[in-house]
C-alpha cells in the first residue's frame, strides 16, 4: 500500500516536471561532447542570467492574473529598444544614458500595455494567441515609426542613429556608449588567474537589481492589487461579484509586465551592446517564454524559481547544443536549428500538457460519482 | 422570541411583481423580527426568489418596471438600488451556488476584496491597492466571524481542499464578517451538504438567531424547517398562501400547502386516466449521472409502452440529469435495456441509433444549430442517423443534401407545429424561445422515434406556445403511439399531460404515482425522505 | 435598398476600407506610370499561386478548430514531396504529379497525428497550432540537413551533404499550371491553368460540403454540442478537417513553388500560415465561419494589396512603405478577428 | 470636473505626491540628458585665427581634462576627448622657449555644443574659454552609394530565428 503511494508519486512529480527532468538529461548529454570547461559555463551561465532575468521576471505578473504566457512582452521590449535609441541619438552614456531610457521607455511601455491590455479583454478565453498577434502587429507600428518616422516626424537627427538617407533608423546599432556599464560599475572576478585572465565576473549592482526585482514582486503579492489579481486568476466571475474591478486589475496585470519587460530589454541591450533595430525584440518574447517553461512553469503558475532554474538550463541548451553537433556530426548548424527547435518544442509541450492536465482534473469529478456508487453497491 | 414593542426589524407590505404582465408576486405582508428565524417554503417558481430579489434591489428588479408596496426596516421604508445597498443596511445573502476561490484560503475568501490593509507610503502614489494585506488581521477577523458562527472551520484551509459543508460555513462566515450584518438569508444552505452538516448549519443558525441576527432560511427540507425555524410562509404562485408556527405545524401540513393548488384545469385539456399496456419499453437500473448541479445518483425507473412518463421534481435534485445522462450528454453509469436489449452508455450515437430522441431542456446550448437555417435544424439528426434526405449523384457515388426533400419536412413541421418564421432559410437564432422549442420537437420528431424523451419543454416559453407545445406531444403520443418520458419542473403541467409521474429527490426515485393522485401526495415525495417518515 | 445596406453590413468596414484602398491603388497607378494590365496579371497569378493555401484554413474553421496557424505542417509534407519527387529525376509535368503523390501520404500522416493532438486541447487549437507549425518547421530544419538525399540538383554543391535553402524548381515543374491555357492580350495576360486547378479544389471542397458528412463538419464548428447530442463523433469530424486541411496545404505550396519558382526549405515555410490566414480573414470569414467566395475575395484582395501598394507607393512617394503597411494590415486582420465578440470562445 | 467628484476629491494630497513624483522624474530625466549626455571636444594644436587674430601652434603641450589623464600635443595634432556633463577643467602645461615649464592656471569652461573644438594656442595665449572654444562642424563626407544600399534595412517580419538570447 505504502509502496503504492510512493510510485503514484514519483510519477506524479515526473509528470508535473516533466520539461525540467528533458531538460536536465539534455544538458547532462550534451555536456560531455560540447567539451566546454564548467568555469567557462558558469561565467557564460552567470552573463546571461544577468541578461535575461529581467524579461523573464517580467512575465510572472500576467500568470498571476490568469492571463496565460504574456507574448506581448515584445510591446515592451519595442518601448525599451525606443528608449535607448534615443539615448544613443542624444549620446547619453553609461548609467545615466541607460536610467533615460527607461525613464523614456516607461510612458511607451505603458500605452502599449494598456492597449495590450483592452484588447485582451476584449479576446478573454484565447488571450494567448491574441496578445501573440498583438506583438506581430505593434512590430509594424514600431518599425513604421522608427523606419519612417525617425528623422523626419520625431527628430532624431544623428548619424549614429540615422540612415545615410536621411530617416529612419539603421539595422544594428553600436552600443559602446553603454555597453555593460551596469555590469562593469561594480563587479568581481572569481577563480581568475594571475594575469586576470578567464574567472566568473560578478556584476553585483546587476544582481542588485535583479534581486530588488523579485522582492518587488513578492511584495507585489502580497499588496492588495496582488490579491486582487490572484482572485481574478482564478475566478472572474466570483472576483466581479466581490466587488473586485476585473478588467482593469487585467488591464493593469499586462500594463506592469510590459513596463518590466521595458527595463527587462535595456538590461538585455545594455549587456549586449548592440541593438538589431529591427530583430532585438521579435523573438525575444519567445525566448523568454520558453526559458520560463523549462524552469517548470505553466501557463497558470509560475514563480521566481522558474525564472531562474528555466534561465539556467534554457541557456546551458542554448549554449551546448551548437558546440555538441559540431563535435557530433560536424555541423554547428544542426545546433542551431536543434535550439530553435527545442525552444519551439518546449512551448508546444508545456501548452498541451497545460490543457491535457486541466482536461483531466474535470474528468475527475465523475470519476468520483462512479466510485461512490460503486462503494454503495458493496455496502 | 422578539415580543419587545420595538420596531420589526423587516417588514413587507403589500409587495407586488409583474414581468410582462405576467404577476409573479401579489400581495405579499409579513413581518420579521430581531433573532427571529423564518422559513420560507415553495415551489419552484412560488415567487421565492423575486421576493428576494426585490429585498435585495437586483437589477433584474428594476430593469422590468421596478415593484408594488413597500419593504420597511425598522419601520423606515427602504428602496434599494443594489445589492450593496441592502448590504449597508445589514442585510446579507447567501446563495446556492458557491462563489468561492478554490485557491484561496478559508481566510481569504471570507474577507475577499475586504482585506484589512496595512497603509504604506507607496498607496500615495500607486492608489489604496499598493497597501499591503494585513495577514494577521485578515486572520483575526476571519476567526471572529466564524466564531460568530459557531462551527468548526479551519482559517487556513484552502477552499479547494474542503468538504462541500466547509465551503457552505465559509460563504455564511463571509455574510457575517460584513460589518452590521442583520439579517442573512440562506437560499437552500442544506441541499449539497451531509446530514452531520447539516445539523452543524442548523445550529449555526440557532447560534446566529440568539445572538439577535435574523435569518430568512429557504430550503426544500421541512424537517429542517421545524428545528430552527420560529415561523414559516408557505408560498404558492406568487402569494403567502399560510404563515404559520413552526411549533404547531408538521411537514405534511406544509406539503400540502405548497402544492396543494385547486386549479381549474379544462375537462378538455385533463388528462383522462387511460390504460396503459404493462410492456416495459425502458428500464433504468442503478443509473449515475455527472452532470453538474443536477447530480443522479442512483436511478430505478421502467417506462411503459405508449405511456406519458413525466419526471418531476426540485430544482437541483436529478431530474435533468436522467435524459441527458442516459442519452450520452454527460458521464453517466448504471444498465438502461430498452426492448430487452442493452444500451451502451456515453454513446450518444448508440442511443439515435435504438430509436430513442431527446428534446434537451438546454435549447440553445445543446438543442439548436444557432446560426444555421431551420432546416439544418430539423432535418440533421435524420439526416445524420437515419440516412434521410440524402441524394445520390453520378451512380450513387457521391450523396448530397437533397435540398428540395429537406425543405419539404421543414415546411411540414412548420405547418403543423405552426413555427412562426419568415422562411425554411430563417436562422434558428432569429426565432422566439417558443418557435425556438417547436423546432427542437420537429427535429425530434423528423427522427421518428420510437421513445422520446422531453426535457423542460415549457421553460421559459409564453403560455400560447406552452399550450401548444404540450398539445403536440400529446397528439404524437395518441396518434403515433411513441412513448414519451417528459421531465419538467412544473408539477402542473406533469399532471394534464402524463399517465405516471414519477418524483426525483437526491438523484434517485422517491415514488412514482398515477398523474391522478392528489396533488400533495406529489408535495410529500419532492421534500424527501424526511417527509416519508412524517407520514 | 435595405437589402443593400444590410449587405454592405455584412460585408463589414475592414474588408469595405480594404477594397476601397485596393480601388483606389488602381486608379491611381496609371498615374504613378503604372501599366494596369501588367498588375491585373500579376495578382493574377498570384492569386492562382496562393489561393490553395487559403483553401486550406476552410475545413478546419468549418469543424470548429479555428484559424489553422499549423498550415506550416502541411506546407513540409508538400516539400516533402516536392523534394521526393525531384530526387527521382523525372523532368516536366509529371515531377508535378509526383509531388503530389509523394506528399499525400505524408499529409495524411501528420494531419492525422496533429488532429489527435488537437482533439486533446480543445478550446485552445490556435495558440497550439501555431507552436505545432513552429516546432515542426524547426525539427525538418534538422532533417533537411541529415537526410540523405543525393540529388545535385538540391543538394549543396560543396559538401555534398544536406539540402540548398532553396531549390529552382527550373527545368521540373516551374510553371507547369501557369504556362499552361494562358492567353495574354498586350501587357495583360492570365493562366487558366493555375485557375482551374485552384477552380477543381474549390469545388472538391464545396461539393464535399454538401455530402453527409460535410454537413457533420459544418454543424460541428457550428455547435458541438448539438453534434455530439445529434450522434456524430466530433473527434473524428474533427481529425477529418485536419487531414484535409493539411493536404490541401501540402497542395498549396507544390501549386506556389510553380509559380514562384523555388521551393524554399529550412525556415522559409515558418511564418507561411499568417499570410493565408489573414487573407481568408479579410475575405470575410470568422474564427468559425468561412465560404469558398471568402478564399476567393480575401485572396485577391490581399495579394492585390501585396502587389499592388509597393509599386505605386514607390512611384509615387519614392519610399517602400508597402511591405510595413502589409504587415499591420495583415496582422492587423487577424486581431480584429479575434477581438470580435460575435467570434465564439476559440 | 470629473463627474461626482469635487475640486477637494481631486486635489487630495495623493495628486499632489504623484504630481511630485511625476515632476521629480521629469526633473531627473532632464538632470540625465545633460549630466549624462556625453559631448566631444577636439583639443585642437592648429594654427589658428580668432576675431581677426592669429595664434601659432604651441610648439610642446601636456593637457588634462578634468582627470582623464596627461597627453601630449605637437604642433598640428587634435585630438577628441569624450566628456560627460557641460562644465569642465582643462590643465594645461607647456614650455616656452627656452624649454621652462609653464603651468598654466586650470581654465574652467563650458561646452557649447555636441561637438566643440577648443584651441590650445588661443589658450596659451590667455584668450579667455569662451573665446577660445568654438562649435565644430566636420567637413561632410560623401556617402558612398553602396555603403547606403548595404545599409537599407530590410524589414523583417517575424524577426530572426537563430538570433542570441
Amino acid at each position: 500500500m505504502k509502496r503504492e503511494i510512493n510510485s503514484k508519486d514519483v510519477r506524479n512529480f515526473l509528470s508535473n516536471n516533466i520539461v525540467p527532468i528533458i531538460f536536465i538529461v539534455l544538458c547532462a548529454a550534451c555536456f560531455p561532447v560540447a567539451g566546454y570547461s564548467p568555469e567557462y559555463l558558469a561565467d557564460q551561465i552567470i552573463t546571461r542570467i544577468m541578461r535575461n532575468s529581467f524579461l523573464v521576471l517580467s512575465l510572472l505578473i500576467p500568470i498571476m492574473a490568469g492571463m496565460g504566457l504574456n507574448f506581448g512582452m515584445t510591446l515592451g521590449a519595442m518601448a525599451g529598444q525606443i528608449g535607448i535609441i534615443f539615448i544613443t541619438a542624444w549620446n547619453v552614456v553609461g548609467i545615466p544614458g541607460l536610467l533615460l531610457a527607461a525613464i523614456i521607455a516607461t510612458p511607451i511601455a505603458v500605452l502599449l500595455g494598456w492597449f495590450c491590455g483592452k484588447m485582451l479583454n476584449m479576446a478573454r478565453g484565447r488571450e494567448m494567441i491574441t496578445s501573440y498577434m498583438i506583438s506581430f502587429f505593434m512590430n509594424g507600428v514600431y518599425q513604421l515609426v522608427v523606419l519612417y518616422g525617425m528623422g523626419p516626424v520625431i527628430p532624431i537627427h544623428s548619424d549614429q542613429v540615422i540612415l545615410p538617407r536621411g530617416y529612419g533608423v539603421r539595422n544594428t546599432i553600436d552600443l559602446l556608449n553603454v555597453r555593460k556599464s551596469i555590469d562593469n560599475f561594480w563587479s568581481i572576478k572569481l577563480f581568475a588567474d594571475e594575469n586576470g585572465v578567464g574567472g566568473i565576473n560578478i556584476p553585483i549592482l546587476t544582481i542588485i537589481l535583479i534581486a530588488l526585482l523579485c522582492v518587488v514582486i513578492i511584495w507585489f503579492r502580497k499588496t492588495k492589487i496582488g490579491q486582487d489579481m490572484r482572485a481574478v486568476g482564478q475566478d472572474m466571475e466570483v472576483a466581479r461579484e466581490a466587488g473586485i474591478k476585473v478588467e482593469r486589475t487585467r488591464v493593469l496585470a499586462i500594463v506592469i509586465s510590459t513596463v518590466f519587460a521595458a527595463y527587462g530589454m535595456v538590461i538585455y541591450l545594455s549587456n549586449m551592446g548592440t541593438l538589431n533595430t529591427y530583430n532585438s525584440h521579435s523573438q525575444i518574447g519567445m525566448f523568454s517564454i520558453a526559458a520560463l517553461l523549462v524552469g517548470g512553469a505553466s501557463v497558470s503558475k509560475a514563480s521566481i524559481k522558474n525564472v531562474f532554474l528555466g534561465i539556467v538550463l534554457f541557456h546551458l541548451m542554448f549554449i551546448l547544443t551548437p558546440q555538441a553537433g559540431k563535435n557530433l556530426i560536424g555541423q554547428a548548424q544542426i545546433g542551431e536549428f536543434f535550439r530553435v527547435f527545442v525552444s519551439y518544442g518546449v512551448i508546444t509541450l508545456a501548452l498541451v500538457l497545460y490543457e491535457i492536465r486541466t482536461r483531466r482534473e474535470k474528468a475527475e469529478s465523475a470519476k468520483t460519482l462512479a466510485l461512490s456508487q460503486m462503494q454503495e453497491a458493496q455496502a | 422570541m422578539s415580543s419587545e414593542m420595538t420596531k420589526p426589524l423587516l417588514e413587507m407590505k403589500n409587495v407586488s411583481k409583474e414581468y410582462n404582465g405576467n404577476p409573479v408576486l401579489k400581495d405579499v405582508n409579513f413581518t420579521l423580527g430581531q433573532g427571529e428565524v423564518l422559513g420560507l417554503v415553495g415551489e419552484n417558481g412560488a415567487g421565492k426568489s423575486t421576493l428576494m430579489n426585490i429585498l435585495f434591489g437586483m437589477d433584474v428588479i428594476h430593469q422590468t418596471g421596478g415593484y408594488g408596496g413597500k419593504v420597511l426596516i425598522d419601520g423606515k421604508e427602504v428602496k434599494f438600488t443594489s445589492p450593496l445597498d441592502a448590504l449597508k443596511s445589514g442585510i446579507g445573502m447567501v446563495h446556492q451556488e458557491f462563489s468561492l476561490l478554490p485557491g484561496f484560503t478559508a481566510a481569504e475568501n471570507i474577507l475577499l476584496n475586504r482585506e484589512p490593509q496595512n497603509r504604506s507610503v507607496l498607496s500615495l502614489v500607486f492608489g489604496d491597492r499598493a497597501n499591503t494585506i494585513d495577514r494577521k488581521e485578515l486572520q483575526k477577523q476571519a476567526i471572529a466571524a466564524i466564531t460568530k458562527l459557531g462551527v468548526e472551520l479551519d482559517p487556513d484551509m484552502l477552499v479547494a481542499e474542503m468538504p462541500v459543508g466547509h465551503k457552505q460555513f465559509t460563504e455564511i462566515s463571509r455574510e457575517i464578517s460584513k460589518s452590521a450584518i442583520r439579517l442573512l438569508v440562506l437560499d437552500e444552505p442544506t441541499a449539497v451538504l451531509t446530514e452531520k452538516e447539516a445539523e452543524m448549519l442548523l445550529k449555526a443558525i440557532r447560534n446566529l438567531s440568539a445572538q439577535g441576527i435574523s435569518v430568512i432560511f429557504i430550503t426544500h427540507r421541512l424537517q429542517e424547517i421545524l428545528d430552527v425555524c420560529n415561523k414559516v410562509i408557505v408560498m404558492r404562485d406568487g402569494r403567502i398562501v399560510n404563515e404559520l408556527d413552526a411549533a404547531k405545524t408538521s411537514i405534511s401540513e406544509m406539503a400540502k400547502l405548497m402544492v396543494g393548488r385547486e386549479v381549474a384545469t379544462p375537462d378538455s385539456e385533463k388528462q383522462e386516466a387511460r390504460p396503459i399496456s404493462d410492456k416495459v419499453v425502458l428500464s433504468v437500473k442503478n443509473l449515475w449521472v455527472d452532470m453538474p448541479g443536477e447530480t443522479v445518483r442512483d436511478v430505478n425507473l421502467e417506462v411503459h409502452d405508449g405511456e406519458i412518463l413525466g419526471i418531476g421534481g426540485l430544482a437541483g435534485q436529478g431530474k435533468l440529469g436522467i435524459p441527458n445522462g442516459i442519452m450520452g450528454l454527460f458521464p453517466a453509469g448504471g444498465k438502461v435495456v430498452l426492448n430487452g436489449s442493452e444500451i451502451p452508455l456515453n454513446n450518444p450515437r448508440a442511443c439515435l441509433d435504438s430509436s430513442l430522441a431527446f428534446v434537451s431542456e438546454d435549447r440553445r446550448g445543446v438543442g439548436l444549430l444557432l446560426d444555421e437555417s431551420l432546416e439544418w435544424n430539423i432535418a440533421f439528426p435524420a439526416m445524420q442517423i437515419q440516412n434521410k434526405f440524402l441524394k445520390p449523384y453520378l451512380g450513387g457515388l457521391v450523396k448530397w443534401r437533397d435540398q428540395s426533400g429537406i425543405k419539404k419536412v421543414t415546411d411540414k413541421y412548420i405547418e403543423q407545429l405552426q413555427i412562426k418564421c419568415t422562411s425554411s432559410k430563417q436562422k434558428a437564432k432569429e426565432l422566439s424561445g417558443g418557435n425556438q422549442q417547436k423546432v427542437c420537437l420537429a427535429k425530434a420528431f423528423a427522427l421518428e422515434p420510437k421513445l422520446l424523451f422531453v426535457s423542460e419543454p415549457t421553460r421559459g416559453i409564453d403560455i400560447g406556445a406552452k399550450a401548444l407545445v404540450l398539445k403536440a406531444l400529446r397528439e404524437y403520443n395518441r396518434n403515433f403511439g411513441v412513448t414519451i418520458v417528459m421531465i419538467s419542473s412544473e408539477l402542473e403541467e406533469l399532471r394534464q399531460c402524463c399517465d405516471r409521474i414519477a418524483i426525483i429527490t437526491d438523484g434517485a426515485v422517491s415514488g412514482i404515482l398515477p398523474a391522478s393522485s392528489p396533488s400533495e401526495d406529489f408535495g410529500i415525495l419532492m421534500v424527501g425522505k424526511t417527509a416519508k417518515e412524517a407520514m | 435598398m435595405e437589402k443593400a445596406v444590410s449587405l454592405l453590413k455584412s460585408f463589414g468596414l475592414p474588408r469595405l476600407i480594404i477594397t476601397g484602398f485596393l480601388l483606389a491603388l488602381f486608379v491611381i497607378a496609371p498615374f504613378a506610370d503604372i501599366n494596369v494590365g501588367a498588375s491585373l496579371s500579376d495578382v493574377l497569378g498570384r492569386f492562382g499561386q496562393n489561393a490553395i493555401m487559403v483553401l486550406a484554413m476552410v475545413p478546419m474553421i468549418h469543424s470548429g478548430c479555428g484559424l489553422n496557424f499549423g498550415l506550416p505542417l502541411g506546407i513540409i509534407s508538400g516539400l516533402l514531396g516536392a523534394t521526393m519527387a525531384i530526387e527521382t529525376g523525372i523532368q516536366g509535368p509529371v515531377s508535378f504529379l509526383l509531388a503530389i503523390l509523394y506528399s499525400t501520404p505524408f499529409a495524411i500522416i501528420f494531419g492525422w497525428g496533429y488532429g489527435k493532438l488537437l482533439n486533446r486541447v480543445k478550446g485552445s487549437e490556435m495558440m497550439i497550432a501555431t507552436y505545432v507549425g513552429f516546432s515542426s518547421v524547426a525539427f525538418m530544419s534538422i532533417m533537411w540537413l541529415i537526410l540523405p538525399y543525393k540529388s545535385p540538383t538540391m543538394v549543396w554543391g560543396y559538401t555534398g551533404q544536406g539540402l540548398r535553402t532553396t531549390i529552382s524548381t527550373e527545368g521540373f515543374y516551374y510553371h507547369v499550371l501557369r504556362d499552361t491555357l494562358s492567353l495574354s492580350i498586350g501587357s495583360f495576360s492570365i493562366s487558366f491553368g493555375e485557375i482551374i486547378f485552384f477552380a477543381l479544389f474549390a469545388f472538391i471542397i464545396w461539393a464535399f460540403l454538401h455530402t453527409k458528412t460535410g454537413t457533420a463538419m459544418t454543424a460541428v464548428g457550428s455547435n458541438a454540442v448539438f453534434a455530439r447530442a445529434s450522434g456524430i463523433n466530433i473527434d473524428k469530424q474533427r481529425t477529418l478537417s485536419v487531414i484535409m486541411s493539411t493536404w490541401l496545404g501540402a497542395l498549396g505550396i507544390l501549386c506556389y513553388q510553380q509559380g514562384y519558382g523555388f521551393i524554399q526549405l529550412y525556415q522559409g515555410p515558418m511564418y507561411m500560415a499568417m499570410p493565408a490566414v489573414s487573407a481568408i480573414l479579410i475575405g470575410g470569414a470568422s474564427v468559425n465561419k468561412a465560404t469558398i467566395t471568402n478564399v476567393i475575395i480575401g485572396t485577391i484582395l490581399y495579394q492585390g494589396i501585396v502587389s499592388m501598394t509597393p509599386s505605386v507607393m514607390n512611384n509615387l512617394i519614392h519610399t517602400d512603405m508597402s511591405e510595413v503597411l502589409r504587415i499591420i494590415v495583415s496582422n492587423g486582420m487577424i486581431l480584429y478577428a479575434l477581438t470580435r465578440k460575435s467570434g465564439a470562445s476559440r | 470636473m470629473i463627474k461626482g467628484k469635487t475640486a477637494k476629491e481631486i486635489f487630495d494630497i495623493r495628486f499632489f505626491v504623484r504630481l511630485g513624483c511625476i515632476i521629480v522624474i521629469i526633473a531627473l530625466a532632464v538632470f540625465l540628458y545633460f549630466f549624462g549626455k556625453q559631448r566631444t571636444l577636439y583639443v585642437d594644436n592648429w594654427s589658428t585665427e580668432i576675431d581677426g587674430k592669429s595664434y601659432k601652434a604651441v610648439d610642446w603641450a601636456m593637457v588634462e581634462v578634468d582627470d582623464l589623464g596627461d597627453q601630449e600635443y605637437s604642433p598640428r595634432q587634435r585630438r577628441g576627448i569624450a566628456l560627460r556633463g557641460t562644465t569642465h577643467t582643462i590643465y594645461i602645461t607647456t614650455e616656452d622657449d627656452d624649454f621652462n615649464e609653464i603651468v598654466l592656471d586650470p581654465v574652467e569652461f563650458t561646452l557649447p555644443a555636441d561637438q566643440s573644438i577648443i584651441s590650445l594656442p588661443a589658450l596659451v595665449a590667455g584668450l579667455p574659454a569662451d573665446k577660445a572654444i568654438q562649435e565644430f562642424i566636420p567637413e561632410p563626407s560623401p556617402v558612398q552609394a553602396s555603403d547606403t544600399a548595404a545599409e537599407e534595412p530590410a524589414v523583417d517580419e517575424f524577426g530572426d530565428m537563430s538570433m542570441d538570447f
